[in-house]
């Protein structure tokens, strides 16, 4: 008989070796969704046809410069705002808003990169970094606002104000900020070269991701090393101990929605800057989504956090372009969706073991 | 087999990740007895209880009941075998009214909820017993008292023949702990058996029929009440010979400290809160503040430390006024705080003890420069106070939740004195705590009398009170029914006023 | 003219309101258990495609209202497991289900893409109730569906504040240690209610591929499921408020295009924001009220139990 | 920048006896029944009529960051003909398209060109003035509905070209225009549908990517007007025909220009003659005098006579844009922002 048992910590093999499991059972599953995808197709499929499926999967992502470069492209507006909610996850706030607030923040930027064109690179860029983190922010502090005077539930609101900013800008690229060259398409006019973000060398990898290792680092620092840190520790572990020690929770919980809001809207800002340089449509296709499970599955630490978003960039890049090999894009979600699955569940054994009843000794 | 035990507990092992909760336990209960279950904190007896209701599973060992064997899956099968049990926190849904919980998880109810019947039934059982309750009534409006009524009447509706109570009388004045006790012998005169948790020896004198001590997960040993002394019993529980309880000095009274000028202050929701409290703390004094549960004496703690609004009066620290000052300012004044529930409020339960005992001095300058805590110094801070109230700890960063109660008191206390505090505002301080654990808390807190703090004392235990207490006042409705002064304090007094009475005493203010 | 368009506008919404009302009345039953399920959106996509194909391939749109709540429960009996067994974060299981659900959607739909129903629910007039003036046109000229959910919203009420399993299911969701020590079992009533509400979204899935808009189309959902997700705060947790919520939302929609159709122009994007505008204002109304009556959000709601855990 | 130069060397020496590869990039799911199916029909046509290639596509590729990754991929794998097939991929074709000057890039609907990268897109107008007639005929209450997805030019071009249609038979009637701002979503389409039926429309028809808004006329026993592929079998009682892409012929002709080597970067902006766009088969409810104007009207168009906006052309407002006798110029059809007298209904600033 197996039982299990409560584990204290989970125990460094677990650690490495429960996400591996997870992993792996995560791609036989898919490679059952492959297969049988494969039998009603015509030219039916084969075990290496399975395996190249996932090979080209690896190669996409990483087998070549270009594909390196363009995983870390799309890890970058995970990262930023996979940081940002980890802040507010950290305090209990389940901000599931970076969606929007990514919007947001590309609004703001786009704003000023609209507004001012002729602005020099060196005021042009703070600007739009600011701006657009104050746009960001203010989206997160909205949902905040209610949730610290009132307690309102903010898994909620963050939801909803994620379309309010995606109508917004639809309105924007539809309405007032058409580009008047653009034959009336929806889209707003190019930017300036001085509201571009740098890019390494001729990839598309932009400053973007310089932000997000710096921000990593200070997060890093400053909630394990900071008075304010120390704050945001005890209020998420305990909202009535932090109380009882004279911190303030409703100051808290408002400069963390807006650091988390900021963070994604910086997010919004490299990306419009950097990436699509003009406004339009669907300019996220679900980082502020993807962001949250990056967070968690990082466990909110920072480092990690980094680590993960380009885990999960590389599956999406990956994703698209085995694509190419007949693999519809249904399969891709579900194969996604499935290694969340196993993770999540894999989960549970870090925290439990399973030992055999037969021989349980009694040790401590 | 012994048919003559009504349950019967053999070579229980309950394992939690780090303790041996339950080593090999023995007990047995007979038919209609009330057997005390006696040991310190952390001893293993809830543990044990959990699992003879089904809550835990143990690792190894084996239940019998009337002498058929069981091994529970969950409190469901417990409950089916005739086993009730009143958990140290009660197990109860706020939001729902007495009825709806009593019936909750019930065979008896039908599909659809008839409110109106089961009220009745459950008004004819109380009254039975004597332990009336408002079947109508939602938890969340009761006191303590009553939903431990509640919680009593819900395992007797259930038709319980092994009712366990785990320490019933921590939430209860005295007066009601002697009601409870006559509630007790009726039931096991109806033929009931019953578990007494607790670790008051003078609990286990008066009611018990036999004593089952535990110590370390261990069953020491079962005695006939007859056949020990108190004496015996503590030297049972703790493994060693207790010290005499030292003796109070005369106070070496100093200036005022601590006034409350006519203090009014809200309640939660629909309760009284205060209202035109008034009352000085001297230096090197110790206020004790008697009253019944729900009479506002946490709202006098919470609004002394500013959790709680000032909504009409003056509170004075020294010879600034305080009124409504954020906790933080408070704080700055040099007030310390043992709130009730420790681990809710007073600590940090995931965090480690480093962390925990610098919750109040994070943002002292001398802990770091500028924005950033020193961790070295942090580190050094805590390992000085470990040592010098005595905490065990595993390790430094290891979360405090897994201390025991004992050493959670003193974590905390530790944090809270070490500021050399001006007013010091406990609140049950000992509470749940073993006789050497609290004389060690009581210890702590006279050393600060002498050190010139000024101390209000909250308590449900007068004799805690009388035994530490300069003056003591009671609370009645969130009024202040008069302040005597030690000496002349007698027990039918104070309980007079706790009931509204204020015949009691001259009011001094 | 003022009163037939008055009328029509609220027959509208009421058809438009029912798929989000199928799911939204799910999400109650498995929020009531303590358990939140972001994943209504991949619920309802999976079945909404099973539900179509189980329709055209019995030619019986019961079949595939039964086809539809089956594989909603399925889905469902996925975030059971991960988050009652093994204890994993709703939140995060709640989205994986929705990316998992939007896949899985699309590859079983694919056969079935551009293919008419022809058996689709449509309306009927319930005999003499059809004819009442001003609420027979508005209630009872619907179709079967929309029946079923004025049957479902008083049965569920019913269930979860007057029978003895809804109070079980309160206390579970509220404060399940309590429930657990009752003998209530803290996970079998978890299960049932997460699946069931999986059924509900599976449901609500199938009103649209079989009764509003009978066709399978990949991602058809466009969002309802999460707007069912709001609904439910929206009506603390109440399936009768549920039932209003949902007229109001799918009323917005309607009212807008036929503001349009009149020539009135309201901007369209800002229209469109106004459920989400008012959600958020509702939400922070009914949470003061709430704080007062102590009614809202079950205690226990995104918390795993483990019955030796401290 | 491109990456892996001698990676495409080796290519170039394989290219003799391999396929040619194609790609096709596609913003939503085939599954969608609607723009990208029918692009996907292309697609198949393609692959079924010209021997020696071989096409994949990759779908439900956003407009944003992807777009340019996957079409950059797309070149790498060694795919010589690319068709991105979504507005929102313009600037990324572009901007890939410098990088591979020897990959041919082909944009739907987009504007902008390269030497290696043309556009294509049809006339579409002219299959909807056609649309019009026929509505026109149709129409008992003279209103008629059109369900209209985002004020963009292309389709505020159909609607204008609808109403030409529809004012040139029956100058009474007008055209109700509700916006949904949205592509794709069965049930608010539908829902916009039934609104203008309520408000008397007897005729609708949309540009939207389902068929909701015919689903909608078959309901309530009146007349659709599909768009994108034959909506008839959605609603076979309500469609009379439906305004189609048929993107397969274009794309043969041109994968067999480029192979030819005869294809040159241009704004390819198709006629109905070349067979991009078209009518689906009529619906049995079209009487036969109907089909003998619509079918008169066609050849005209077919053989280059006479286009859809021809003056005199007047305004909402009543104010003449386009003189008699003159001609809109293609400038000024693609970025149409305002509605010809006859349409009901308002473009949104
Ligand atoms: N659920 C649990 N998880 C982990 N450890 C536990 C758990 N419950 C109890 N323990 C540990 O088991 C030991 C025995 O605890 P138990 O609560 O049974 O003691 P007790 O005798 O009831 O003490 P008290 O008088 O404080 O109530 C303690 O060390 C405690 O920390
Ligand atoms: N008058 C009242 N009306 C409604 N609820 C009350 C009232 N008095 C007390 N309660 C409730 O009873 C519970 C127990 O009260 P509690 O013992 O904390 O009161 P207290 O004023 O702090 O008294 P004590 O200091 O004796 O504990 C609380 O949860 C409180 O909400
Ligand atoms: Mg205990
Ligand atoms: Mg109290």
């Amino acid at each position: 008989m197996i039982r299990v048992e409560r584990r204290m910590a989970p125990s460094k093999a677990s650690l490495f070796l429960v996400p591996l499991t997870a992993i792996i059972l995560a791609l036989l599953t898919g490679a059952i969704f492959l297969y049988i995808n494969g039998l009603s197709s015509p030219k039916g499929i084969s075990l290496q046809q399975v395996f190249a499926v996932y090979s080209g999967m690896f190669q996409g992502a990483f087998g070549s410069k270009y594909g390196i470069s363009e995983t870390l492209v799309k890890a970058i507006p995970l990262m930023l705002c996979g940081l940002g909610v980890s802040i507010a996850f950290r305090m209990q706030l389940w901000n599931i808003g970076a969606e929007g607030q990514f919007y947001m923040g590309a609004f703001g930027a786009a704003w000023v990169a609209l507004s001012f064109p002729h602005l020099p690179a060196y005021i042009m860029m703070p600007s739009m970094i600011l701006v657009g983190m104050f746009f960001g922010g203010l989206w997160g502090l909205i949902p905040g606002i209610p949730r610290a005077y009132l307690g309102v539930n903010e898994t909620i609101t963050t939801l909803m104000l994620n379309y309010v900013a995606i109508l917004w800008v639809n309105y924007l690229v539809f309405g007032p900020w058409k580009d008047p060259q653009g034959m009336n398409f929806p889209l707003s006019a190019h930017f300036e070269p001085a509201a571009i973000l740098p890019t390494l060398g001729n990839t598309r990898v932009h400053l973007g991701l310089l932000f997000a290792l710096i921000i990593a680092v200070v997060l890093w620092y400053v909630l394990r090393r900071s008075r304010w840190g120390y704050e945001v520790t005890v209020i998420g572990e305990s909202p009535r101990a932090a109380r009882y020690a004279g911190m303030s929770i409703t100051k808290n919980i408002l400069i963390v929605m807006f650091i988390s809001g900021a963070l994604a809207g910086l997010a919004g800002m490299a990306e419009v800057s950097a990436i699509t340089q003009r406004m339009q449509q669907g300019i996220s296709p679900g980082y502020g989504y993807t962001a949250i499970i990056v967070a968690w599955l990082a466990k909110l630490n920072p480092f990690t956090i980094i680590v993960v978003s380009v885990l999960l960039g590389a599956l999406q890049v990956g994703g698209y372009s085995v694509q190419s090999s007949g693999v519809p894009a249904a399969i891709v979600s579900m194969i996604q969706g499935a290694l969340l699955f196993f993770v999540l569940g894999g989960e549970y054994f870090n925290r439990f073991k399973l030992v055999a009843k037969s021989k349980s000794k009694v040790e401590v | 087999m012994t048919t003559d035990f009504l349950v019967e507990m053999k070579q229980i092992t309950k394992k939690f990740p780090g303790v041996l909760a339950n080593d090999r336990v023995d007990l047995q209960v007979k038919k209609g007895e009330i057997l005390a279950l006696l040991g310190e904190n952390g001893s293993g007896k809830s543990t044990l209880m959990s699992v003879l209701s089904g809550l835990y599973r143990p690792d190894s060992g084996e239940i019998f009941i009337s002498g058929q064997k069981y091994s529970f899956k969950s409190p469901r099968e417990s409950i089916d075998a005739g086993i009730g049990m009143v958990h140290q926190h009660f197990k109860q849904v706020e939001t729902f009214s007495v009825a709806e919980n009593m019936i909750l998880g019930s065979h008896k109810s039908k599909f659809l909820v008839n409110a109106k019947s089961v009220e009745n039934e459950i008004r004819d059982l109380s009254r039975g017993y004597g332990l009336e309750v408002d079947p109508s009534a939602k938890l969340w409006q009761l006191s303590v008292a009553e939903r431990q009524r509640v919680e009593i009447v819900k395992m007797l509706y259930r038709g319980s023949k092994l009712l366990i109570l785990d320490e019933p009388t921590a939430v209860l004045t005295p007066q009601e702990a002697k009601e409870l006790f006559q509630v007790i012998r009726k039931m096991t005169e109806m033929g009931e058996s019953i578990i007494l948790i607790t670790h008051k020896l003078n609990e286990v004198m008066e009611v018990a029929d036999r004593v089952t001590i535990l110590r370390g997960g261990k069953s020491i040993a079962t005695r006939e009440r007859s056949q020990v002394d108190e004496r015996e019993l503590a030297r049972l529980m703790m493994g060693q010979d207790i010290t005499m309880p030292q003796k109070r000095n005369p106070a070496k009274l100093g200036n005022d400290v601590l006034i409350l000028d006519q203090v009014s202050a809200a309640g939660d929701g629909e309760r009284a809160g205060l209202s035109n409290i008034s009352l000085t703390v001297k230096e090197g004094e110790i206020l004790g503040i008697a009253g019944i549960a729900g009479n506002g004496r946490r709202d006098l703690a919470e609004t002394i430390v500013g959790l709680r609004a000032v909504t009409k009066g003056r509170l004075i620290i020294g010879d600034k006024e305080v009124s409504n000052f954020t906790p933080l300012q408070i704080i700055d004044e040099k007030v310390s705080y043992i709130p009730e529930d420790r681990l809710g409020s007073g600590l940090v339960p995931n965090l480690g003890a480093i962390d925990n005992l610098i919750l109040k001095e994070y943002r002292r300058p001398w802990l770091g420069r500028g924005p950033l805590i020193n961790r070295r110094r942090a580190k050094e801070y805590a390992q000085k106070l470990i040592k010098e109230v005595d905490v065990k700890v595993t390790g430094l960063n290891a979360p405090v939740k897994m201390l025991s109660g004992g050493n959670l008191q003193r974590l905390l206390l530790a944090r809270e004195l070490a500021s050399s505090p001006r007013v010091i505002v406990a609140v049950y301080p000992v509470r749940g705590l073993d006789i050497a654990a609290a004389e060690a808390v009581h210890r702590m807190l006279l050393d600060q009398r002498s050190k010139g703090a000024a101390i209000v004392l909250i308590s449900e235990d007068l004799e805690e009170l009388l035994k530490l207490s300069d003056r003591i006042g009671v609370l009645y409705k969130g009024t202040l029914m008069g302040i005597l002064p030690v000496e002349q304090a007698e027990p039918e007094r104070i309980g007079l006023m706790m009931l509204g009475s204020e015949l009691g005493g001259e009011k001094v203010s | 003219m003022q009163e037939g368009f008055i009328i029509i506008i609220m027959a509208t919404a009421i058809t438009a309101g029912t798929p989000i009302l199928f799911a939204a009345l799910g999400e109650i039953l498995t929020e009531r258990s303590g358990i939140l399920n972001l994943g209504v959106e991949g619920m309802m996509l999976v079945g909404a495609v099973s539900g179509f194909a189980f329709a055209i391939s019995f030619g019986n749109p019961w079949i595939g209202v039964l086809g539809a709540m089956l594989a909603g429960g399925l889905m469902a009996l996925i975030h059971a497991f991960l988050t009652v067994t093994m204890q994993a974060n709703q939140v995060v299981t709640g989205l994986a289900l929705t990316l998992f659900g939007t896949g899985l959607s699309g590859f079983l739909g694919k056969p079935f893409i551009g293919i008419p129903l022809e058996n689709s629910f449509k309306p009927v007039s319930l005999g003499i109730l059809g004819d009442i003036p001003y609420l027979g046109p508005i209630f009872f000229q619907q179709d079967p569906l929309v029946y079923l959910s004025y049957i479902l919203v008083p049965v569920l009420w019913l269930l979860i504040y007057k029978t003895r399993a809804g109070l079980n299911l309160r206390a579970v969701g509220e404060n399940p240690a309590s429930a657990d020590s009752l003998g209530v079992s803290v996970y079998r009533v978890r299960y049932i209610y997460v699946v069931m509400g999986g059924m509900l979204a599976g449901l609500g899935g199938a009103y649209l591929s079989i009764a509003y808009a009978p066709t399978w189309l990949e991602h058809m959902t466009a969002g309802r499921g999460w707007i069912a997700v709001a609904l439910v705060i929206f009506a603390t947790w109440n399936p009768v408020r549920a039932m209003f919520g949902s007229y109001i939302f799918g009323g917005i929609d309607a009212l807008g295009f036929r503001a349009q159709a009149m020539g009135i122009m309201i901007p369209s994007f800002f229209l469109k924001m106004l459920p989400y505008i008012f959600t958020i204002v509702v939400l922070i109304i009914v949470t003061r009220k709430a704080l007062a009556n102590r009614v809202g959000a079950p205690g226990a709601l995104g918390l795993h139990y483990d019955r030796e855990e401290r | 920048g491109c990456g892996g130069g001698e990676q495409k060397a080796e290519e170039k020496k394989d290219a003799a006896d391999e396929k040619l590869k194609i790609a096709f990039i596609y913003v939503g799911p085939i599954g969608d029944g609607g723009w990208t199916y029918a692009q996907d029909l292309g697609r198949i046509f393609l692959e079924k009529e010209v021997p020696g290639i071989e096409t994949t596509y990759i779908e439900s590729v956003p407009e944003g960051a992807d777009s340019e990754r996957v079409l950059t991929e797309l070149a790498e794998k060694g795919n010589k003909i690319i068709f991105a097939t979504s507005f929102g991929y313009m600037d990324a074709v572009i901007k890939v398209a410098q990088k591979y000057p020897d990959v041919k890039f082909l944009h739907c609907s987009g504007y902008k060109t390269a030497e290696n990268a043309g556009t294509y897109f049809g006339r579409m107008y002219q299959a909807r003035y056609l649309t019009g007639l026929m509505a026109g005929k149709e129409t008992e209450s003279n209103i008629i509905g059109y369900v209209a997805a985002f004020p963009i030019p292309e389709v505020i071009r159909g609607i204008n070209a609808f109403t030409v249609g529809v004012r040139e038979v029956n100058p009474e009637a007008k055209v109700k225009v509700v916006w949904t701002n949205t592509w794709y979503d069965p049930a608010a389409e539908k829902e916009a549908a039934k609104s203008l039926l309520e408000a008397g429309a007897d005729v609708i028809t949309q540009h939207q990517d389902t068929p909701g808004p015919m689903q909608a006329a078959e309901e309530k026993g009146k007349f659709g007007i599909g768009y994108n592929s034959d909506m008839a079998s959605m609603a076979p009682k309500a469609v009379l025909t439906s305004a189609v892409w048929n993107w397969g012929p274009y794309y043969v002709d041109t994968v067999k220009a480029i192979q030819a080597g005869t294809w040159k970067s241009d704004q390819y902006w198709g006629p109905m003659s070349d067979g991009i766009v078209g009518l689906a088969p009529y619906g049995p409810m079209v009487s036969d005098e109907v089909k003998q104007l619509v079918e008169a009207k066609k050849q005209e168009i077919l053989e280059g006579k006479w286009d859809v906006f021809t003056g005199p052309i007047k305004d909402q407002s009543g104010q003449e844009k386009v003189p008699a006798g003159q001609v809109m110029s293609d400038a000024d059809m693609l970025s149409f922002d305002w509605f010809v007298e006859g349409v009901d209904g308002t473009i949104p600033k």
